[in-house]
């Protein structure tokens, strides 16, 4: 029974984790059609500014949910300022200089940060279910990720940016017709799914071994669940993160973590080949 | 398309081919030198399937590992080089053509495509990854796990196990299968099914709607490049004398797209000399340690899409064609064209 | 993060001294140590230090006079944490640069990468990392600590402070699965009982699961062989849930890289390991050592384990060189089988002539505010586990790396 | 009686909750022309999709020249001698006009014979001097012109034409209408299209849909006198 809910807890666990790694990446290729192969080194450097504005005596949870994606966010907004911006339309050479990016961004952090990083513990205590301990910050990531998810609707339903964000995503020329410029759109865009990889960086950093190459682990991932979950952001986001969550943690449980990772890609696979244009390209058709 | 006369493009394939592999061996070490051109061989391999037959393939390295596993084990377990060597091109190949029928005939199309090739590539390495303990074995070979496979029967002269081709010689058979296989795919290109090929990458719904089976081909091609990746992954493993997981790994698949568009995409050429000098520069900046290396490639690669967007050869033969052109053809590559040809 | 910017420029200043002090003395023929290792990628973490260490050792030998009256030169290169590279470079070194010895190759992939190219060109080759134990190849040299010098100390001491049932997590290729039979058959031979083995391949990073699953196993005593930064993880997720008071932990790699900077005091505290070297160790020659690193690089907190490792390798080499009067490889080997020994910042150092591997000294030690504090010093240990297997005076041509079965 | 070449039973096609092809029943006799017509939305599109086998029916069957092909591919129906011209120009921008058209000459012919029959359609319709042009150079008209001459170039005894005058000039109209009349000779012609003027010149019989289903089928004249048909089309329409 314990155990059960052990389980339980891992299985929630890990949908948010994926819901919350994939949202930046599907902000903006949802928005943009640009996929940011730098994206899991946002998520690096979110985690790495959360560390830095602790160590200068920030309190962990400002840090986390307030410095860390307003850094990104500005880091991002410098990048589709210089770099991005002069690319739209262009998918695969979007691809080929965020990934170079993604190596300077290493490069960067490196050279400023080196390799040893003191991390940060959590800030919630374990505790007791029955026999088992349980990571406490687990359901800090879930809250996390369920407020996410209820922010980007709010703000994609009730604001007149989200109505515009909307039109956006359906036709990328409407706004433009409309007399927004999409020039501001996109940048607002990318600063938001910078922004959104920061957070999703900083509240993961106390569970993982922050080094500068610690985006690499992310972003095949994210990649992964963002396609297939198909068109639709956050319905899409919602349906393949709880697919792929459910079956590689059943799997890790049943089998072994190798396993578990290897039935989260055989999962997308056979997704993909039944439903070619992901999940909401067949289901939820037109919702968010 | 290709415009120029049959004859006049093999002759110009020879002497280029004859004079580098006169010179470069003057500059640079042979050894090097060998692994530019296997490299030459596995950008050929993704810039005919995605410049000439619009399939981006995120997991180009899948068949290069696959191709260099394959030679290690079969060698292992043969002790002569001759039918590994075959078995090399063969696996890749047949895996891709299974991989590209379930794919194409699904009707997956690019992004999607991209995502189902990556997958295929991370699942591969994760397994390979994840074989160190000794139950892993196919017949006499250690698959070896993280640590790869070191320690095989490399290339000897066909029926005599002893009579190894290494060194000097190493190099010149690597030139010329690549050659070889140069001139192969030119010969595609210009055949009917190369042509049809390139007419799917500009229109696939034209081409099927003309009464031919798109998801055929378009298998065929994939297996064709497989194929030729698979070679080039042999030739490497017997460069290296060992393989290693990190072949299958997403970096290195990375790297093969990134050859194509810095080599150009759409020519036969352009991915051969990105490949190579891609990998020499990693070669050259790797001799210094001022300067994080990671960060010098990501900075070249940003400002090489910024400013240089169509690739090294449409550059020089743009500029080649207004300062010694007379014919102007209008717009052969337009950037408008570029980016439907990604889509597409 | 000003510590690192100082780190750069303390180098550049070291670069500069390193090169005008021989310039006077030394003849112009220099001795070629060529140096291989991944100073960026995703390994830079282990090859970096490294390479300050070898750059350290040699402009130390060139202070003093150099080698022969000739100075020393590095000819180093980053694999770029690129296997491929390995081999290049490897060639490179023996063909382009005709160097008279190559110390470098951190992962084991990397070592068989560009192994029998030394051996073939005749070029000794130092491979100076801790390791799965069992190369047997007379071209080569290796003093990082073998599974037995290590396993069969820490296993007695671990489960001495926690109880018999032992629980394994192991990284997932050749280091991990040799290590933890090791650990098994130390288990089983101090009356202990193994109650689970896990393989993780190196960039799994979620372990929620199988701290799950240990929980239900309920063992006395963690024994955990993981590598790299993925595998950092498991520390920090098992401090989050509460469990790193409950039940102790040993490690046979945490801490060669370093890894104890990264875990915060809470997360680290108490986890046992056993190595030949700590930055805590409270010897005159170590105190000595990281003052002569901190005037170099300005800082002495990069220095770690294989760093000190790649350190003593050269500084062997050097003795060995001085002692053979000459940097020919047979010469070399001679002197080094003659059981030759430095005093490093470890300690003793001796050349095991039958095995080509190090007699040194291994510390038992526990993590304490992200250092490592030495409980007890097991004097020159013997590499028992390849000398199982390898006898290289008997066998000099013998070319194999042998998986000791237990 | 003529032979039937392209033959519907209760084709049906539904998205979702939307019947958008409502059990057809369709005839088309060898070398007849028809014009399909229909308000926005009609269902014409979908029907046209259905049989040229970019949509596989919900329910129902497909015929031509008897041989069942419901769900057939597209490139299987293209292979039976259909010709097949999309409402959005469909040609390879990147390639030109020659190459265009032998590549749908190749699929019947053999390397030699594909070029003659390139030449051959380029010279009838009048493509001579663009010929080597690339198409995404090329206007509208231009490129409609040649989707029609690698939809002809096969000699196909069914050509599905959808919106073949959508955008044209009035000279081009013109000579699109000389094209499909000289069509006819060897092949049964389906329209879909809007363009009143242009179903007047061309037209005999035609079927008008409503809301996925046939309303109507008959004279061009007597459909355009209808009031049913006014009232749900042209009367909009006007």
């Amino acid at each position: 029974m314990d155990l059960t809910f052990v389980i339980l807890v891992e299985m929630l666990y890990a949908v948010a984790s994926l819901i919350l790694i994939s949202a930046g990446l599907a902000v903006v290729f949802g928005m943009m059609k640009v996929i940011n192969l730098a994206h899991g080194e946002f998520m690096m450097m979110g985690g790495y500014a959360t560390i830095t504005a602790v160590n200068l005596g920030v309190n962990i949870f400002v840090a986390m949910l307030i410095v860390a994606p307003l850094v990104v966010g500005l880091i991002g907004l410098v990048v589709e300022r210089l770099v991005i911006r002069h690319l739209y339309g262009r998918l695969v050479d979007t691809m080929l200089a965020t990934w170079g990016l993604s190596l300077f961004f290493i490069g960067m952090v490196t050279l400023i940060f080196g390799n040893t990083t003191t991390g940060i513990s959590t800030p919630i205590p374990g505790f007791t279910v029955g026999n088992y301990q349980v990571n406490g910050y687990n359901f800090f990531i879930i809250l996390v990720s369920i407020a996410l998810l209820i922010v980007m609707l709010a703000v994609l339903k009730a604001t007149r940016a989200g109505l515009i964000a909307r039109g956006t995503m359906q036709r990328s020329d409407m706004a433009a017709a409309l007399g927004y410029s999409p020039d501001r759109i996109y940048m607002a865009t990318f600063f938001c799914g910078s922004a959104i990889a920061g957070l999703a960086g900083a509240v993961l950093a106390p569970l993982v071994g922050l080094v500068p190459t610690s985006g690499g682990a992310y972003i095949a991932k994210a990649f992964i669940t963002v396609i297939a979950g198909g068109p639709s952001l956050i319905a899409g986001l919602i349906s393949s993160s709880t697919l792929f969550g459910l079956v590689s943690q059943f799997f890790t449980f049943a089998i072994s973590p190798v396993i578990g990772e290897v039935a989260l890609l055989v999962a997308a696979v056979v997704l993909l080949r039944l439903l070619p244009q992901g999940v909401t390209g067949k289901f939820f058709k037109g919702k968010l | 398309m290709i415009k120029t006369s049959a004859t006049r493009d093999v002759v110009t394939t020879l002497v280029v081919a004859a004079l580098l592999i006169t010179i470069m061996p003057q500059l640079i070490g042979t050894y090097t030198l060998t692994v530019l051109v296997v490299y030459g061989m596995l950008g050929l391999s993704l810039g005919l399937i995605w410049g000439f037959g619009g399939i981006l393939c995120f997991g180009q390295a899948a068949y290069f590992g696959l191709g260099a596993y394959t030679y290690a084990i079969a060698a292992v377990n043969f002790g002569e080089s001759t039918l590994p060597m075959l078995l090399a091109v063969l696996v890749p190949a047949l895996f891709a053509a299974i991989l590209g029928a379930m794919m194409f005939y699904g009707r997956l199309t690019d992004v999607y495509l991209g995502v189902i090739t990556l997958v295929v590539t991370l699942i591969l390495f994760k397994f390979i990854n994840s074989t160190a303990g000794p139950q892993y074995k196919i017949g006499d070979a250690r698959l070896g796990g993280f640590n790869g496979i070191p320690g095989f029967q490399t290339l000897n002269v066909p029926g005599r196990p002893n009579d190894y081709i290494w060194g000097d010689a190493y190099f010149y058979f690597c030139a010329i299968a690549l050659v070889i296989v140069y001139l192969l795919v030119t010969w595609l290109l210009r055949s009917s099914f190369g042509r049809i090929a390139v007419g799917i990458r500009e229109n696939e719904t034209r081409i099927a709607l003309m009464g031919y089976d798109v998801a055929a081909r378009k298998t065929v091609l994939f297996a064709i490049g497989a194929a030729i990746a698979g070679l080039s992954g042999a030739l490497f493993a017997n460069w290296a004398e060992i393989v290693t997981p990190g072949l299958f790994s997403l970096g290195q698949s990375a790297e093969i797209i990134i050859w194509c568009i810095v080599g150009g995409l759409g020519t036969r050429f352009g991915p051969v000399i990105g490949a190579a000098g891609l990998a020499y520069l990693k070669f050259l900046l790797g001799q210094q340690s001022m300067i994080d290396n990671t960060l010098i490639i990501g900075l070249i690669l940003v400002f090489f899409v910024l400013f240089l967007p169509k690739g090294i050869l449409p550059a020089v033969t743009d500029i080649w064609r207004v300062s010694f052109g007379r014919r102007k053809r209008r717009g052969a590559r337009t950037r408008r064209g570029r980016g439907g040809r990604q889509h597409g | 993060m000003s510590l690192n910017r100082r780190e750069l420029l303390g180098g550049t200043a070291a670069f500069t001294a390193a090169m005008m002090v021989p310039q006077v003395t030394l003849a112009a023929d220099t001795i070629k140590l060529g140096s291989i290792l991944d100073a960026s990628g995703i390994f830079d973490a282990y090859g970096r230090p490294m390479d300050m260490a070898t750059r350290l050792a040699v402009s130390e030998i060139n202070a003093a006079g150099g080698l022969l009256g000739r100075e020393v030169e590095v000819i180093a290169y980053d694999t770029q944490s690129d296997m491929a590279l390995y081999s290049q470079f490897g060639q490179q070194l023996t063909r382009q640069d005709q160097v008279d010895v190559v110390h470098g190759g951190i992962l084991s992939a990397s070592r068989e990468a560009i192994r029998q190219t030394m051996r073939r060109s005749q070029t000794p080759y130092f491979y100076n990392v801790l390791y799965e134990g069992g190369v047997c190849d007379r071209n080569i040299f290796i003093n990082g600590v073998t599974p037995a010098q290590q396993v069969e100390a820490l296993v007695p001491y671990a489960m001495g402070q926690s109880g018999p049932r032992v629980y394994i997590l192991a990284a997932d290729y050749n280091y991990g699965q040799i290590t933890a039979r090791w650990i098994q058959k130390f288990v089983a031979d101090n009356g202990g009982e193994t109650v689970g083995v896990d393989f993780f391949p190196l960039d799994v990073s979620d372990f929620g699961a199988t701290i799950a699953s240990i929980q239900t196993a309920s063992p006395d005593l963690i024994m955990a062989p993981l590598v790299g930064g993925a595998h950092l993880s498991f520390f920090r997720q098992w401090a989050a849930a509460g469990m790193k008071d409950r039940i102790p932990m040993a490690s046979t790699t945490l801490g060669v890289g370093n890894e104890h900077k990264v875990l915060t005091a809470d997360e680290g505290n108490g986890i046992m390991v056993a190595y030949n070297y700590s930055q805590e160790l409270d010897t005159p020659a170590n105190i000595a050592f990281k003052e002569r690193w901190a005037a170099a690089y300005g800082d002495s907190s990069a220095i770690h384990e294989l760093a000190v490792s790649n350190y003593q390798g050269v500084m062997t080499w050097a003795e060995a060189v001085r002692q053979a009067g000459s940097v020919e490889r047979e010469p070399l080997i001679e002197a080094m089988q003659s059981g030759l020994s430095i005093d490093g910042p470890a300690g003793k150092i001796t050349v095991d002539p039958q095995t080509h591997h190090a007699i040194l000294d291994v510390h038992l030690m526990a993590f304490e505010n992200q250092g490592m504090k030495v409980i007890e010093t097991l004097p020159q240990r013997q590499p028992i586990d390849t000398q199982a297997v390898c006898d290289l005076q008997a066998n000099p041509d013998d070319n194999t790396q042998y998986e000791i079965e237990i | 009686m003529a032979e039937t070449v392209l033959e519907t039973h209760g084709l049906t096609m539904r998205f979702g909750g939307v019947v958008a092809s409502d059990h057809v029943d369709f005839r088309l006799e060898a070398r007849e022309l028809r014009c399909l017509i229909g308000p926005n939305g009609a269902g014409k599109s979908t029907f046209f999709k259905c049989i040229s086998g970019l949509l596989t029916p919900t329910s129902g069957h497909v015929f031509m020249r008897g041989e069942e092909v419901t769900g057939w591919m597209p490139h299987q129906i293209a292979s039976l001698g259909v010709g097949i011209k999309t409402q959005t120009p469909n040609v390879m921008d990147q390639l030109d006009v020659f190459e265009n058209i032998w590549l749908a000459a190749r699929r019947f012919h053999d390397v030699a014979e594909a070029n003659r029959k390139a030449e051959d359609v380029i010279d009838r319709l009048a493509l001579g001097p663009i010929a080597r042009t690339n198409l995404g150079e090329l206007a509208h008209g231009e490129r409609q012109r040649v989707e029609l001459g690698l939809v002809t170039v096969g000699d196909p005894w069914l050509v599905l034409l959808d919106e073949p005058a959508a955008g044209m000039s009035a000279q081009d109209v013109e000579r699109m209408t000389d094209i499909i009349h000289e069509l006819t000779r060897t092949a049964a012609v389906v329209i879909v299209e809007h363009d009143m003027q242009f179903i007047r010149s061309i037209a005999q019989k035609v079927t008008v849909f409503h809301q996925g289903a046939v309303l109507m089928e008959d004279h061009v004249d007597a459909v355009m006198s209808d009031p049913t048909v006014r009232n749900v089309y042209l009367g909009k329409k006007a």
